[in-house]
């Protein structure tokens, strides 16, 4: 559209300064350093094995580095477990699916809700009162996340019966569910054909156009990453080879030598 | 086929997410309530209830706690038989030391200590899962039999070491008959049963399903596994220590501290996978079935002129568990409550196969 | 309901002669009683008579706000959405002319309907219409404002024509508070010769014409169809065809209206299904297609039942064949076949209905098309009071109805009450005089003129006749009926109809006029084929892979075959038994202009399309090549190449004559 | 200090019966991920049959090899009847399969061959020898027995190096990879199985001289249980480690704890020993410590 008005991007949300992280002598990252903006959609590319999913897990507490540090709105964070990364606002999806099989697409995303919702033992128990009236408020917002995600056709549909796309799809809901400041997508559109990963990218930018949320993505499909992040950041065996404007990046040398050299 | 849904649409949330949704059910489960409180005491007779109802009940109760922690968070126990204890222990403590308390305060503060110490043993689930929490469970199993007999503050220091069940007093109500205990039972696993539906349909029953299905993602939600593990164990606790303290107040009457040993656990174990993992109906349908088959197994083959010894019954019995056991987990491991709903299903549907 | 009864004109004996006279009786009458339901947000939000009122009246009072004027038209665009239902009133309580567009028309569609009723506003969905609306905006200078009902992802739209439909709401309180008694004041000035709707009909050839129906047209029609049906207010349906289509219009919004019956909107189109389950309708219209493949579902889900179930199933069909329509109309059945009927009531018609969301009807109706007696009685047969109804846009829905008592599948039924109908002696032409009459084809008198004529007579354009007991059966378009060379009589949409009750085939195209014999194409219907090929071990890469299998040409000679048998024993039709036959390689696509939007065959377009098709129907030869341009989905444009077979099928002498 | 030797060699003796248990355990763990509840029902199992056909008249050796025929059958139907249905589930529900396998063969075993004691003589002698000038007591049966669990240690050891032994290991490692090799999953499952079949034959065996053979033998078995949490659930040696500190650290307490508390705290001891380790070091002595990832 000629008139649509320009997002605007702010300012920074999370500081990653050199970050490394090794596991038993193998180093998974070395001296990592970028920034996350607020409001911007943030690409990190980079081969196989390069380190990209080790950093998602830095950024959310599942894996500590050993060096570095990681500032998160202005606050320099200390150790943190991944729940009290998510309290803070940071929610993601996972490569490999990890939704909770037993349960419904509804179920899934309304534990997605979990960290907003206050009822206690007793008064889960009682049900009656307090309780219900929790689980109704936060239904009607689980159901926007529903009717925006275009998954009603699915709410009852236990997880594990579902195609793969749309378990993405559910997945991705169940990370909206908390509301999140920064959310982490790990390849949400790996394994999907054409059509779902233009439905994926269309969900994608909707997120951050609608509710303004920050989102850090990791795509291997370098058009759909040309196409929607405002910034992309490359590693390579665990090092920052590049950090710009997707045109930027595209003809940097050496991402050009080490990604998609390796890629075509 | 005795499903008719069409024009039963919700229009409250309230309603689209009650426990029963569809009309027909809730028709049914009330009948079988009208069954139990009323149908029942017409026509059972005394055997019926101490031989088959009301251990029926408590071991339903026991296998409800149980599927709490197994069934609904992951986490596999081998201590039901000892918490179960604990009930009954702390539940003969407090009815002996406090006489006038009312009993159902006397069961409350039972499962709550028995809620205490399954939490104890509950955190190695911290650091460990699957069959290593397993054998931690039996510690408590192992150990906590030990005590009751040993800490002799815990049975008064009574000489037979055989501790005898008060009277059953619940706001003046004297049960002694054995309907009277059976009715009190039925409300006591009622109210608790519903209490448990609701906890597995809210936050707390989604907590634990999350941890149980994928640990990582639920604490990456957000989700602390430390207060759902617990939770997870405090609330199965509570319910297996009810049912201990039943167990002893209603059914037994007197038994030996160390009467609660690792073949209750075991038993409640089996009641859980037969019956259905993660599922409230399917704690009730697998204690059922476990009390029935040696029921079956003595009764049957003499009648098909088969006459068996008891040892020989026992083994068969042992036999026959372990048999179903290895044909659920392979077949439904889900249980009975799968294969029921399943059969509401193929009725919901029908005649279309699916 | 006394209000509805009543006289034999149609007129409304409380006066009420237009829609929102109607609306606001139900809000007092009926304050607390349901009009519309929408499964939104997982549940069936509910507004009742009383609370449409409250947003129809703030709604009028934006629309105002936003300068709508007297005699302006409204394009209204999108599913079918009570927020939309409200803009149609609104726009007629203040005399303006909603203007429904089919929701999937390109933008080039939507262009020309807006741009020829000179529309001023335009209300729509959400996002997608906007920007199909954006696109052309360009062309269009005379719309002013576009509102749409769902913000999602316009958000950063900023043209100043654009309106969140919340805000005209709340500018319509507003406008309301400082205005009071407007809205009733512009109510009470409508009167019934005032325009209630332009429906563009999308015509087989041609642009669409708007079709101009006044509210006395809508309100007689629909005063006498409640009374003769008997609709009162506690009756339901499911909104879920086109709101464009008049027939929507009429059967859910005009008919809501005067019985103040509650209409239910379905959550997306993915889940009308489901839906319709769900409400379990009392009074639902279908065209012949949805009922079609409603039994293609069952057939197909029956196939996978285990054999027990299975024979079951058909031992029960085949007794409520026999039984069920005798049972339904109250004639006399054999005591052992009632007892049977109930048994499988239980066992099977119930449960069936109930599975589909049909159990509750009280009345369904078929039209558009002709309907496959096989599926007509299969309905009926279970007990679902499935009748049919014939008419138009210009009649305002219907012609003829069937009665609930006198039901015969291949006719229409008799004239329905206030309808006079003739036959044209020299073309076969069905003409028709009602109150529904239409006003005229919006600025087209010259079509207006060639289809009404000076004495109040209306062409349908339908060939028919009336059958001895006084129903109407139609046979074909007028213009479409043709004959053979022997000078034998041919229709080819009546040999096409028979082709297509049999699930296999999707659609048909029948050739004939002119030419010493019939040929037809045939459309595989991809999902029944597609699980008959499973079942019997067939693999098949694509549709065209799939409809080229000289197995799936055996299956279907075999449809063709006992057509033929059935044509053969009737002496006029006998001649139309058709001889060769082939499987097109593609689906007809109305996006590709070979079916109308509502799914009639465009039989030019095949013509010019396929004419070398047709030609190799008529030589002999025994195989075709092709070579078609075909668009994908993603609107990208390839060919196709392949080698199409031409099949021979036995015809039959007729059945009089070998006897 | 003599007694606390005594009672300590007693205890590493009684240790060695665990670990005899323990190392069935391990094997089968190794190979097929499977936490198999079995082992001590296995043990019974194979005593009863032994010594049903010894009491039947049949020769030991012969009993011995028709014992060891059906283990090799037990293992063959534990594959077919209830691995090959469970393959890709999840642990647990593995483990619980066990336990129902374990029920079963308790059963199955007592309904053919009965549930009384059964005396067991295999001819190992029981006199006690005296050490350090008699200062020290021990059985010769507890050395005999610490002979075999040797042999039994080194013989696996030596199969280990076997091309079957191999095989076992890279299933162990990788399924996948194990297959790729070109070994069936299936008959690797059943020679582990057989395997641990036959250790549970010795372990019988021992038992069964020592104790009698009788049902009671599969409780004791579950000592094995925290044998393992203490050695790891994948290691050989951690399996004997384990066992011998064990059976001695509870001699040693029941000796010298027991009787401040009332006594009987063998019958707990070794689980709760084991649960406080879990709390320290939950991957065991010698067990791999896991990274979870992403």
């Amino acid at each position: 559209m000629s008139s649509v008005t320009e997002k605007k991007i702010g300012d920074v949300l999370l500081k990653v300064e050199n970050i490394s992280l090794s596991f038993g002598g193998v180093k998974a990252l070395t001296d990592i350093s970028f920034e996350i903006r607020e409001h911007e959609v943030l690409a990190i590319i980079g081969p196989n094995g390069a380190g990209k999913s080790s950093m998602l897990n830095c950024i959310n507490g599942f894996y500590h580095p050993q060096q570095g540090t990681i500032t998160y709105r202005g606050e320099k964070r200390k150790q943190m477990r991944p729940h009290q990364a998510a309290k803070q606002g940071i929610a993601r999806t996972f490569q490999n699916i990890a939704l909770f099989k037993g349960m419904s697409t509804l179920d899934n995303i309304m534990t997605g809700r979990l960290l907003k919702m206050k009822a206690g033992l007793f008064s889960s128990a009682f049900y009656k009162g307090p309780a219900e009236r929790e689980q109704i408020e936060h239904r009607e917002f689980c159901e926007r996340i529903i009717d925006f995600l275009e998954i009603q056709a699915i709410r009852k549909v236990p997880v594990g019966r579902l195609p793969y796309g749309l378990q993405k799809r559910v997945e991705l809901a169940r990370a909206l569910a908390a509301e999140p400041t920064l959310l982490l997508l790990d390849e949400p559109m790996a394994g999907m054909n054409l059509e779902e990963k233009q439905d994926m990218c269309r969900f994608i930018l909707d997120v951050n156009d609608e509710f303004g949320t920050t989102i850090c993505l990791i795509e291997h499909d370098m058009g759909v990453v040309m196409d929607i992040s405002d910034r992309v950041v490359v590693l390579d065996y665990g090092r920052k080879i590049g950090d710009g404007v997707p045109a930027e990046v595209k003809n940097n040398q050496a991402v050009i030598d080490a990604y998609l050299g390796v890629q075509h | 086929m005795l499903y008719r849904e069409s024009g039963q649409y919700k229009t409250t949330y309230s309603a689209d997410q009650a426990i029963f949704t569809i009309p027909q059910d809730r028709v049914f489960f009330a009948l079988m309530l009208l069954v139990a409180f009323v149908g029942i005491p017409l026509v059972a007779t005394d055997y019926v209830y101490t031989a088959l109802l009301i251990p029926f009940l408590c071991l339903s109760l026991a296998a409800l706690g149980l599927n709490i922690l197994t069934g609904y968070c992951g986490q596999l126990s081998l201590g039901t038989g000892a918490f179960m204890g604990v009930g009954a222990v702390a539940a003969w403590n407090i009815a002996t030391r406090i006489p006038d308390l009312n009993l159902l305060v006397v069961f409350a503060l039972a499962g709550m200590i028995t809620a205490a110490v399954g939490m104890f043993f509950g955190l190695p689930s911290l650091r460990i899962k699957g069959f290593y929490l397993a054998v931690a469970t039996l510690a408590a199993q192992f150990f906590l039999p030990w005590l009751f007999v040993k800490w002799g503050w815990l049975t008064n220091h009574a000489t037979s070491g055989v501790i005898t069940a008060p009277h059953l007093n619940i706001f003046g109500w004297e049960a002694d008959t054995p309907l009277e205990k059976y009715l009190f039972a039925l409300g006591v696993v009622a109210l608790l049963a519903l209490a448990a539906k609701n906890l597995v349909r809210s936050n707390p029953g989604r907590q634990w399903m999350a941890i149980r299905d994928m640990d990582i993602a639920a604490e990456i939600i957000g989700i602390r596994p430390v207060v759902a593990k617990l939770t997870a164990f405090a609330v199965s606790s509570f319910y297996i220590g009810v049912a201990g303290a039943l167990y002893l107040f209603v059914y037994l009457g007197s038994t030996e501290p160390d009467g609660f040993g690792i073949s209750l656990s075991f038993q409640a174990l089996f009641m859980i996978i037969i019956g259905g993992l993660g599922s409230i109906l399917g704690s009730f349908l697998g204690a059922f079935f476990i009390l029935l088959l040696p029921i079956f197994l003595t009764r049957v083959p003499p009648m098909l002129g088969f006459d068996l010894s008891t040892a020989i019954v026992a083994h068969l019995e042992f036999m026959v568990f372990g048999a179903l056991i290895v044909l659920f987990l392979i077949v439904e491991p889900h249980g009975l409550a799968r294969l029921w709903q399943i059969a509401k299903e193929k009725l919901r549907i029908w005649p279309f196969p699916y | 309901m006394s209000e509805t009864s009543g006289q034999p004109d149609g007129r409304d004996p409380l006066g009420r002669d237009t829609i929102p006279k109607f609306f606001a009786y139900n809000a007092q009458h009926r304050r607390d009683r349901p009009a519309m339901r929408e499964k939104d947000l997982g549940i069936w939000q509910t507004w009742t008579w009383g609370e449409v009122d409250g947003r129809v009246r703030d709604l009028a009072g934006g629309l105002a706000a936003l300068g709508l004027r007297r005699g302006d038209k409204v394009a209204i665009i999108g599913d079918n959405r009570p927020e939309l239902y409200w803009t149609m009133a609104a726009a007629q309580a203040l005399g303006g002319i909603p203007v429904p567009v089919y929701q999937d028309s390109v933008a080039e569609e939507i262009q020309y309907v807006i741009e020829h009723a000179e529309a001023r506003f335009a209300v729509v969905e959400n996002q997608e219409q906007v920007d199909k609306l954006l696109s052309i905006r360009d062309r269009l200078p005379m719309l002013e404002t576009i509102a749409y009902g769902d913000p999602r992802g316009l958000r950063h739209y900023d043209q100043p024509f654009l309106r969140n439909l919340a805000d005209v709401f709340k500018a319509g309180t507003a406008h309301n508070q400082a205005n009071p008694g407007f809205v009733d004041a512009e109510i009470a000035k409508g009167n019934g010769s005032d325009l209630a709707i332009i429906c563009y009909t999308s015509g087989t050839t041609g642009r669409p014409k708007g079709v101009m129906l006044s509210h006395d047209n809508v309100v007689r029609s629909a005063n006498l169809a409640v009374s003769f049906d008997k609709l009162n207010e506690t009756d339901q349906v499911l909104a879920y065809l086109p709101m464009a289509w008049v027939g929507d219009n009429f059967l859910s919004y005009v008919e809501g209206a005067v019985t103040g019956f509650c209409m239910n909107c379905p959550e997306s189109a993915d889940t009308v299904l489901t839906d319709l389950r769900e409400v379990g309708p009392t009074y639902f219209f279908a065209p012949p297609r949805i009922w079609e493949n409603l039994l293609t579902t069952v057939m197909i889900r029956m196939e996978d039942a285990s054999g027990i179930k299975r024979r079951m199933f058909h031992y029960f069909i085949a007794l409520a064949r026999r039984a069920g329509r005798n049972i339904l109309e109250g004639k006399p059945v054999a005591f052992t076949d009632r007892m049977l009927y109930a048994l499988g009531e239980i066992l099977v018609y119930g449960p069936l209905k109930n599975v589909l969301g049909l159990s509750r009807l009280r009345l369904a109706y078929t039209a558009g098309e002709a309907i496959g007696p096989d599926i007509f009685d299969f309905f009926r047969a279970l007990g679902i009071n499935l009748k049919q109804l014939y008419g138009q846009t210009e009649c305002t829905v219907y012609l003829c109805m069937h009665t609930d008592t006198d039901v015969i599948p291949d006719t229409v039924g008799p004239p329905a009450p206030g309808v006079e109908l003739k036959i044209d002696e020299k073309t076969g032409e069905v003409l028709f005089r009602s109150p529904g009459v239409f006003v005229g084809y919006y600025k087209n008198d010259t079509a207006t003129a060639e289809t009404k004529t000076p004495d109040g007579w209306v062409h349908t354009g339908d060939a028919g006749v009336f059958t001895d007991n006084g129903h109407l059966r139609i046979i074909d378009r007028a213009k479409d009926v043709g004959r053979l060379t022997d000078g034998a009589l041919f229709a080819p949409k009546y040999v096409e109809n028979k082709l297509k009750f049999f699930p296999h085939i999707k659609e048909a195209v029948a050739f004939g006029d002119g030419r010493d014999h019939v040929a037809a194409f045939i459309n595989i219907d991809l999902a029944a084929v597609g699980s008959w090929a499973e079942r019997n071990g067939i693999a098949y890469t694509s549709y065209a892979d799939l409809a080229g299998r000289p197995e799936v040409y055996a299956l279907l000679r075999g449809c063709i075959e006992q057509v033929n048998r059935d044509l053969s024993s009737d002496s006029s039709m006998t001649a139309s038994q058709i001889k060769r036959f082939l499987v097109l390689h593609k689906e007809l696509d109305a996006d590709d202009g070979e079916l109308t939007r509502t799914r009639k065959v465009r039989r030019s377009t095949i013509a010019e399309r396929y004419g070398t098709l047709i030609e190799a129907l008529y030589s002999g030869q025994p195989s075709i090549a092709v070579e078609a341009k075909i668009t994908f989905e993603d609107g990208r444009t390839g060919t196709f190449k392949a080698n199409l077979k031409i099949d021979e099928a036995t015809t039959y002498s007729t059945m009089r004559k070998a006897g | 200090m003599a007694f606390f030797f005594e009672v300590l060699i007693g205890g590493l003796m009684a240790g060695v019966m665990y670990s005899l248990v323990a190392l069935g355990f391990v094997l089968i763990f190794k190979a097929s991920g499977v936490f198999n509840f079995a082992q001590g029902a296995m043990v019974l199992f194979a005593g009863l049959f032994f010594v049903g056909f010894s009491e039947m008249g049949v020769p030991t050796w012969l009993s011995l090899l028709l014992t060891v025929a059906v283990m090799v059958v037990l293992a063959g139907a534990i594959e077919r009847l209830v691995l090959r249905h469970l393959v890709n589930q999840e642990g647990i529900i593995l483990f619980m399969a066990t336990i129902g396998v374990s029920f079963f063969l308790d059963g199955f075993g007592q309904t053919i061959w009965g549930s009384n004691v059964k005396q067991l003589d295999v001819g190992i002698p029981t006199d006690p020898i005296f050490l350090m000038d008699g200062d020290i007591l021990i059985q010769s049966f507890d050395l005999w027995a610490a002979l075999v669990a040797g042999t039994l240690l080194a013989s696996l050891v030596v199969f280990q190096k076997t091309r079957t032994g191999r095989a076992l290991r890279a299933v162990a490692d990788d399924h996948q990879a194990a297959q790729s090799v070109g070994i069936p999953l299936n008959v690797i499952w059943i020679i582990v199985w057989a395997i641990a079949g036959l250790v549970a034959l010795v372990a019988g065996v021992m038992w069964g001289s020592k104790l009698g053979v009788q049902p009671a033998i599969v409780g004791l078995a579950l000592k094995a249980l925290p044998v393992l949490i203490l050695g790891g659930f994948t290691s050989i040696p951690g399996a004997i480690i384990g066992g011998l500190i064990i059976g001695a650290g509870e001699k040693l307490a029941e000796v010298y704890i027991g009787p401040f508390v009332g006594g009987g705290i063998e019958n707990w001891f070794a689980y709760v020993l084991a649960l406080g380790f879990l709390l320290i070091r939950p991957q065991g002595l010698f067990g791999e410590k896991l990274i979870e990832r992403v």
